[in-house]
C-alpha cells in the first residue's frame, strides 16, 4: 500500500536512468562479444604470442574485481593524467568524462568472461564440421565465420544472454565513477529518503522488464537457430 | 617503502591479519554458496528440460525473475522479509523459542546461491543440450535407468561443456560474495579492501592489493580447471 | 542492567567512525556511543553491518537504534525518529588555486536566506557527495552547475585532483583533513557556504518510527553528554584535530 | 501358438507430416534371423528404433518374449511407454547396434563394453572384463582396447559397437547395418557370429543393404517398401522368385 | 611422362608410437579412377586424409597436377604445409567424401551443398542453387533439400555428402567408402555418377570394401596392407590372379 505509492513515485527517476543502463549494457555488450570472441581465437591459436596474451588477459580481468578494475583504471589514471599534456589537449572532455572509462572497463570485463565461455564452444565443435570446410578449400578466416563460430554461438547461446544480464546488473559499478544508471539511481535514493527497499524494487521491475523482453528474444532466436537439433520435419 | 610494510603489519596495527581473515571468510562463502548454487542449477535445468509444464514454468520464472533482480534486494527480502516472515510463523506456533534468529551468513549464502544458482540453470541446460542425442540414445538401449544415464554418461559428457560457464560463475561469485556484508560482520576480501582503503586513504595501494589476493585466487582456480577440463576432454582430440 | 542493541557500519567514514586494522571501532560515533551507553546505564550489543543493511535491521526490530552519519531530514523523517542532533556541519566550496573565478552569495529566491549565487557557478563542474545535504543543495539552488555524483568524499577530492570536477562542495571536516596533505597544497576553501535548511538540520540517531522509549533515553543520554561538555571534547578531538 | 522371441505389431510412425511406417508387423521365434531390407528412406532404422522405444510408434505394439511393452495415451493424444521400469526392464533384453556406432565418446573402448553389464546387469567389474577381452577378440579390436572411440577407424567402430551390444547378452539383437564399414574378411567374421548366436537361440533382427549376407544367413527376408512390408519370406526363394515388381526391381538392380 | 592428376609420394605417418603408413606412393592420371582396398584399420581413411592435409604426413609429397603441396619442418622436427593459400588452393581441387559424411549439423542439405560453391568458388547464390538442385535430384534427395542432416537416414546423409562433395567440380575425388550406407540401387546410381566423372576427366580416388564395385568400375586397384601398397593392378587381373598371399587371403574370403 504505501510501499506501493512509494515504489510508484521512484519509477520515474529511475526510467530516466534506464536509458543510461541500456546505453552501457548494449556498448559493453557488443564490445565484450566482439573482443571476448577475438580473445577467444588467440587463445585457441597454436602461436603463443597470441595465445599467452590472451591467456593473461583472461586471467586478469576474470581475476580481480570489476569494481578494483574500474577504480584503478578511472582513479588511478587520475591520478598520472594531471600535470601531463592530456590534460590540456582537445581530447580532456572526454577523459574526463567517467562514461567512457565505464565502457572501457565494462567491454573488457565482459570481453574476459565471454572469452572463456566461447573459448569451450569453439572446443566442442566435433572435429568433422571443421574437416569438412577445409577440405573443400575454405580459407580459416571463412570456416571461422561460416562454420566454426555459428555453431560455437549457438551452442554457448544462453551462456552468453546470462552473461549479458549479469552486465546489465553490473553497470550499476559505474556508479562508482559518477555514472548514475539505474541502480545509482536507486541506492542514491535509498540514502536520501532511507527506504530502503522500495528504490530497490523499482529497479527490479526495470531490471525485470529488460531481462524479461531480453530472454523472449534470445529464446525464439535460440529455438530458430538451433532448429536442426530438435526438428522432426 | 616502510610505510607500506607498516599498513600491512600483523595485529592491531596493521591490515595484514584482516586481509588473511578476508581471505578465508571470501573462501568460505565462495565454497558454500558455490556449492549450493550447482544445486539450484541442476534443479532449475531440470525444470526448464522438463516434459511436464508445472516444473518448466516454475524453472522459468525463476531464470527469468532471479536472474533480474538486483542481487542486494534478493538479499533483503530474503533476509527481511522472507526470514523475518518465517521466524514469526515458527514463534506463533511456539516451534522455537522467542529469541530465534535465522542466521543472517546463511541467510546471505542462500541468497547468493539462489541468483547465482539462475545463471547456473543456464549454463547447466545449454550443456545438457550439447551432448549428442545419440550418446544417450546408446545408453538407453541397454536399458539403463535414467538416474544410471544421467550419471554415467549425460554428467560426464555435458560438464565438458558446462566447465567454462561454471568456471566463470565460481570466479564472479568470489567476487559477489562481498554483498553479505549487508547482514553483518562478515568481512571478506573486497570489503575490507575497501574498509582499509577508505580507512587509510591508501586507495591504489589497498585496491591493488585486494586485486593481487583475488589473483591468486583465480590463479587456483584457473588451473583446477584447467585439469578438470583436461580430465573432461578425454577422447575428444 | 538493561541492554539496548546499536546498529553500526564498519564502513569507513572517518572522522565519524571505522573499525581500525586492530578490529576495533574509532571515530567521533564510536566514542559518543560509548559515553551515551555509559550515560544510559545500559548494555549496548553493537550490531555491525553494511549500510543498507541498518533500516531494515531497524525496522524488523533487530536493532533498537541506529547511528550512520544520518543527516536529518524532512523526507527521512517519514521513516525513522531521530534523536537531537549531536553534530552540525558546516560546509565549503573548495577549488584550486589557479582558478581566480569568484564565487559571490545571494540572496534565495525562495526567501530561505543567502546562498551562493548561482551565476557564479554557471556551467561549473561541482563535485559532492552522493545523497549528502551538499547533493540536495546544489540540486535546488545550483541549477545552473553540472553536479556530479561520488559515492564517498573522497572519491570527489580524488576528481578535483585529477582535474575532472571545477570545485568540491563537501563539509568542513574533510577539507581540513585535505588542506593539510601534500596534495592539498595547491587548493583552497573558496566559500564558506551560509547555513541553510537544505544543508541540514545535523547528524543523529535514528531509533524506530514511534518508539519513543527509545528515543527518549537516547536524547536523555546526550543532552547529560551535551551538558558535560563530553560531545564538545569528542567533537574537537576528531574533527578538529585538537587533543 | 509358439513362443515368439520378438512381435511387432502394426507399427506406424510419422515424422510430422510424413508417414514414414504405415502399419509394420511381423514375428521372429528363437533363434530366428530376421533380414529387414529395402531402400535408403525407407523407414528400417526407424522401424528397429521403434521396437526399442527410442523412437515411440504412434500406434502399434511390440511385445518380447511375450511381453508387451504396456503404453497409456498421453495429454497430446499420443502413446509412449506407460511403466519405465518394465521398459528399462525389456531394453535390456533388446541389443541394439545403431547405424552410426554411438560408441560412448568419453570412454575407451574396454569402458564401453563393461559399462552395461556393470551398471545395468549388475556384474562385478573383473567378470565384466574377463567377457569384454573375449568379445573384443572375437571382433579383433583387442589391440584398441584401451584408446577411445575417435582414435578407431570406420570398421574398428562398428566392431567395438557390436562388441558393446553383445555383452549385455540380449534375446533379441536389432542391428542396423552391422556390416557397413567392414571388409569383406570382417563381413565374413561378423557372419560367423551372428550365425553361432542364432544357433544359441538369440533372435536376430539385422538391417543390412548385402544382399549376400540377407540370403546367407536369415531365416526370413522382409522387405520394406513405402512404410509397409511388401514382400516377406525364406532368403533363398524370395531372392530367386520375388513376387511383387518392386522387390524385384530392387533386386535386379544389385 | 603424361601429366599425372595426382601424385602421392613415401607417404609416412603415425600416430603416437604406431606408424599406420610407412611410404605409400602412387599415381593417377586425369580420368582414372583407383580403387583402395584393404582390411579394417590398414589405414585407407588415413591415406585419404593425408592427401588433402587433413592429416598432415611425416614425410613424403603430396602432387595435383603437377603441383607440390609444398612443406617446410616446423619447431617441433614434424613436416607442415608452408603456404596456407596454396594449401587452400589445392584443396578446392580435392573433393572429399568423409566415412562419417560430417554434413554440417546446423546448415540444412541445400545449404550444405551450396556452402563451397557459394563461398569459395565465388558463385552466385542463383546459380548455386540452380546447379545444387540438380545434384539433390542425380542422387535423389530433392525432398530432403531443406531438411536438417539429422533427419536423415544414413543413405540419405552419405547421398547428400557425395552432392556436397561433387558441386565443388574438383579435378579429383577422394571418396571414403562412398557407398557404404546405401542399398544395391543405390550403389549403382552412384556407379553412373562416378563412372561419368571419369568420362568427363576427373581423377577419383575411392576407399571400398565393395570388391565388385572395385572390379566394375577402376581403373586401378591398390591393396594396402601393413602401411605399404601390397599390390596394385588392373582390377579384373588382380582379382582373378592376385600375387601376395595376403591379398589371396583377403579375396577368398570375400
Ligand atoms: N527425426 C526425423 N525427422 C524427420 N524425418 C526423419 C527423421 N528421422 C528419419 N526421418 C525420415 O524418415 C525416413 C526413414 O528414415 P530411416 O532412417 O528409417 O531410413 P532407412 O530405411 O534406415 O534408410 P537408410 O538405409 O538410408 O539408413 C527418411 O526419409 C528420413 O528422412
Ligand atoms: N587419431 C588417431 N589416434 C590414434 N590412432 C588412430 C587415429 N586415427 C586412426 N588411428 C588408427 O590408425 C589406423 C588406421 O586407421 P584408418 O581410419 O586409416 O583405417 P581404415 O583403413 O580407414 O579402416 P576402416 O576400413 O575400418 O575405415 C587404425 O588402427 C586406427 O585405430
Ligand atoms: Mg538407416
Ligand atoms: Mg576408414
Amino acid at each position: 500500500m504505501e510501499t506501493i505509492s512509494n515504489v510508484v513515485g521512484f519509477l520515474p527517476a529511475l526510467i530516466k536512468a534506464t536509458p543510461l543502463t541500456l546505453l552501457l549494457t548494449a556498448v559493453a555488450g557488443v564490445f565484450g562479444l566482439v573482443i571476448g570472441t577475438l580473445v577467444a581465437l588467440a587463445r585457441l591459436s597454436g602461436r603463443r604470442v597470441l595465445s599467452v596474451p590472451a591467456y593473461v588477459f583472461t586471467f586478469a580481468f576474470r581475476g580481480t574485481p570489476l569494481l578494483v578494475q574500474i577504480y584503478l583504471i578511472y582513479y588511478g589514471l587520475g591520478q598520472i593524467l594531471p600535470g601531463t599534456w592530456v590534460r590540456h589537449s582537445f581530447l580532456w572532455p572526454y577523459l574526463r568524462d567517467g562514461l567512457w572509462y565505464a565502457i572501457f572497463a565494462l567491454s573488457l570485463n565482459q570481453a574476459s568472461y565471454n572469452a572463456e565461455v566461447i573459448r569451450g564452444a569453439i572446443k566442442a565443435i566435433p572435429r568433422g564440421q571443421i574437416e569438412a570446410a577445409k577440405s573443400i578449400g575454405m580459407r580459416s578466416s571463412m570456416v571461422l565465420r561460416r562454420i566454426t563460430l555459428p555453431q560455437a554461438f549457438r551452442s554457448c547461446l544462453p551462456v552468453l544472454t546470462g552473461d549479458l544480464i549479469i552486465l546489465l546488473k553490473t553497470t550499476s559499478l559505474a556508479s562508482t565513477i559518477t555514472i548514475l544508471e539505474v541502480m545509482g539511481t536507486a541506492r542514491m535514493l535509498q540514502r536520501q529518503s532511507l527506504l530502503i527497499f522500495e528504490p530497490l524494487i523499482t529497479a527490479g521491475i526495470i531490471y525485470f522488464t529488460v531481462v524479461f523482453i531480453l530472454t523472449r528474444v534470445m529464446g525464439v532466436v535460440e529455438k530458430r537457430l538451433t532448429r536442426y537439433r530438435t526438428a522432426k520435419a | 617503502m616502510d610505510y607500506y610494510w607498516q599498513l600491512l603489519a600483523w595485529g592491531g596495527e596493521g591490515w595484514g591479519d584482516d586481509f588473511a581473515w578476508g581471505l578465508v571468510m571470501t573462501l568460505q562463502v565462495s565454497v558454500v554458496a558455490y556449492a549450493v548454487a550447482v544445486l539450484f542449477g541442476f534443479l532449475g535445468a531440470a525444470g526448464k528440460l522438463s516434459k511436464h509444464r508445472i516444473p518448466r514454468f516454475l524453472a522459468d520464472i525463476y531464470t527469468t525473475v532471479v536472474r533480474s533482480l538486483p542481487e542486494l534486494l534478493v538479499i533483503l527480502l530474503l533476509y527481511f522479509s522472507v526470514a523475518s516472515g518465517a521466524e514469526r510463523l515458527l514463534k506463533h506456533f511456539g516451534l522455537v523459542a522467542e529469541t530465534f534468529q535465522f542466521s543472517s551468513f546463511w541467510a546471505a549464502i542462500i541468497a547468493l546461491a539462489f541468483v547465482s544458482g539462475a545463471f547456473m540453470t543456464e549454463v547447466l541446460r545449454s550443456a545438457f543440450l550439447s551432448v549428442p542425442p545419440g550418446q544417450i540414445e546408446a545408453a538407453v538401449s541397454i536399458g539403463m535407468n535414467r538416474r544410471k544415464v544421467f550419471t554415467r554418461i549425460i554428467f560426464p559428457q555435458m560438464m565438458r561443456h558446462a566447465v567454462p560457464g561454471m568456471g566463470n560463475l565460481w570466479l564472479s561469485i568470489t567476487k559477489e560474495s562481498a554483498i553479505i556484508s549487508v547482514l553483518g560482520s562478515f568481512s571478506e576480501l573486497l570489503y575490507t579492501g575497501y574498509r582499509a582503503a577508505a580507512g587509510t586513504k591508501q586507495y591504489i595501494f589497498f585496491y591493488g592489493l585486494t586485486a593481487i589476493l583475488f589473483l591468486a585466487i583465480t590463479l587456483v582456480s584457473v588451473l583446477v580447471i584447467a585439469q578438470i577440463e583436461r580430465r573432461l576432454n578425454r577422447g575428444h582430440n | 542492567e538493561e541492554t539496548l542493541r546499536l546498529g553500526m557500519t564498519p564502513e569507513p567514514y572517518m572522522p565519524f567512525t571505522q573499525v581500525n586494522a586492530g578490529g576495533e571501532w574509532e571515530g567521533l560515533e564510536a566514542d559518543l556511543s560509548r559515553a551515551l551507553c555509559e550515560k544510559m546505564a545500559v548494555k549496548c550489543d553493537i550490531n555491525q553491518m553494511a549500510w543498507d543493511g541498518l533500516i531494515p535491521s531497524l525496522k524488523e526490530n533487530k536493532v533498537d537504534f541506529i547511528i550512520g552519519a544520518f543527516s536529518i531530514t524532512d523526507e527521512r523523517r517519514q521513516v525513522v525518529d531521530f534523536s537531537t542532533p549531536y553534530y552540525t556541519e558546516g560546509t565549503s566550496f573548495v577549488g584550486s588555486k589557479g582558478d581566480t573565478s569568484e564565487i559571490k552569495t545571494a540572496d534565495a529566491a525562495d526567501g530561505s536566506g543567502k546562498i551562493i549565487d548561482p551565476a557564479s557557478v554557471e556551467g561549473k563542474i561541482i563535485g559532492v557527495q552522493t545523497s549528502s545535504v551538499q547533493s540536495a543543495y546544489v540540486a535546488k539552488y545550483l541549477t545552473g552547475a553540472e553536479a556530479k555524483s561520488y559515492d564517498t568524499a573522497d572519491n570527489s577530492v580524488a576528481d578535483l585532483i585529477a582535474g575532472r570536477v571545477d570545485y568540491v562542495l563537501i563539509p568542513d571536516l574533510y577539507i581540513q583533513t585535505f588542506l593539510k596533505t601534500p596534495e592539498g597544497a595547491d587548493y583552497e576553501v573558496k566559500v564558506e557556504v551560509p547555513k541553510n535548511v537544505t544543508l541540514g538540520e545535523g547528524v543523529a540517531y535514528a531509533v524506530r518510527k514511534g518508539d519513543a522509549a527509545t528515543l527518549d533515553k537516547v536524547n536523555a543520554g546526550l543532552a547529560a553528554l551535551e551538558k558535560d561538555g563530553t560531545t564538545q571534547k569528542l567533537v574537537d578531538k576528531w574533527i578538529f584535530g585538537k587533543k | 501358438m509358439a513362443a515368439s522371441a520378438l512381435s511387432v505389431n502394426n507399427i506406424h510412425k510419422s515424422f510430422g507430416s510424413v508417414e514414414v511406417l504405415k502399419g509394420v508387423s511381423f514375428e521372429a521365434k528363437s533363434g530366428d534371423v530376421i533380414s529387414l531390407i529395402g531402400s535408403s528412406g525407407s523407414g528400417k532404422s526407424t522401424l528397429l528404433r521403434c521396437i526399442n522405444y527410442l523412437e515411440t510408434p504412434d500406434e502399434g505394439e511390440i511385445s518380447v518374449s511375450g511381453e508387451v511393452i504396456r503404453t497409456i495415451k498421453g495429454k497430446d493424444g499420443k502413446f509412449h511407454a506407460a511403466d519405465k521400469r518394465q521398459l528399462e526392464h525389456i531394453r535390456t533384453r533388446l541389443g541394439m547396434v545403431f547405424q552410426s556406432f554411438n560408441l560412448w565418446s568419453h570412454k575407451t573402448i574396454l569402458e564401453n563394453i563393461i559399462e552395461g553389464p556393470i551398471h545395468v546387469l549388475g556384474m562385478t567389474k573383473k567378470d565384466a572384463i574377463g567377457e569384454a577381452e573375449l568379445l573384443m577378440e572375437k571382433v579383433g579390436i583387442t589391440p584398441k582396447r584401451d584408446h577411445y572411440p575417435n582414435q578407431l577407424s570406420g570398421g574398428q567402430q562398428q566392431r567395438a559397437a557390436i562388441a558393446r551390444a553383445l555383452a549385455m547378452k540380449p534375446e533379441v539383437m536389432l542391428f542396423d547395418e552391422p556390416t557397413s564399414a567392414l571388409d569383406p574378411e570382417l563381413v565374413n567374421e561378423v557372419l560367423l557370429v551372428i550365425k553361432k548366436l542364432a544357433e544359441e537361440g538369440r533372435t536376430m533382427v539385422m538391417v543390412t543393404h548385402e544382399m549376400s549376407l540377407a540370403r546367407d544367413i536369415s531365416s526370413e527376408v522382409i522387405f520394406l517398401h513405402k512404410g509397409l512390408v511388401e514382400e516377406r519370406g525364406a532368403p533363398q526363394q524370395m531372392m530367386r522368385d520375388p513376387q511383387s515388381a518392386r522387390l524385384r526391381q530392387f533386386l535386379q538392380m544389385a
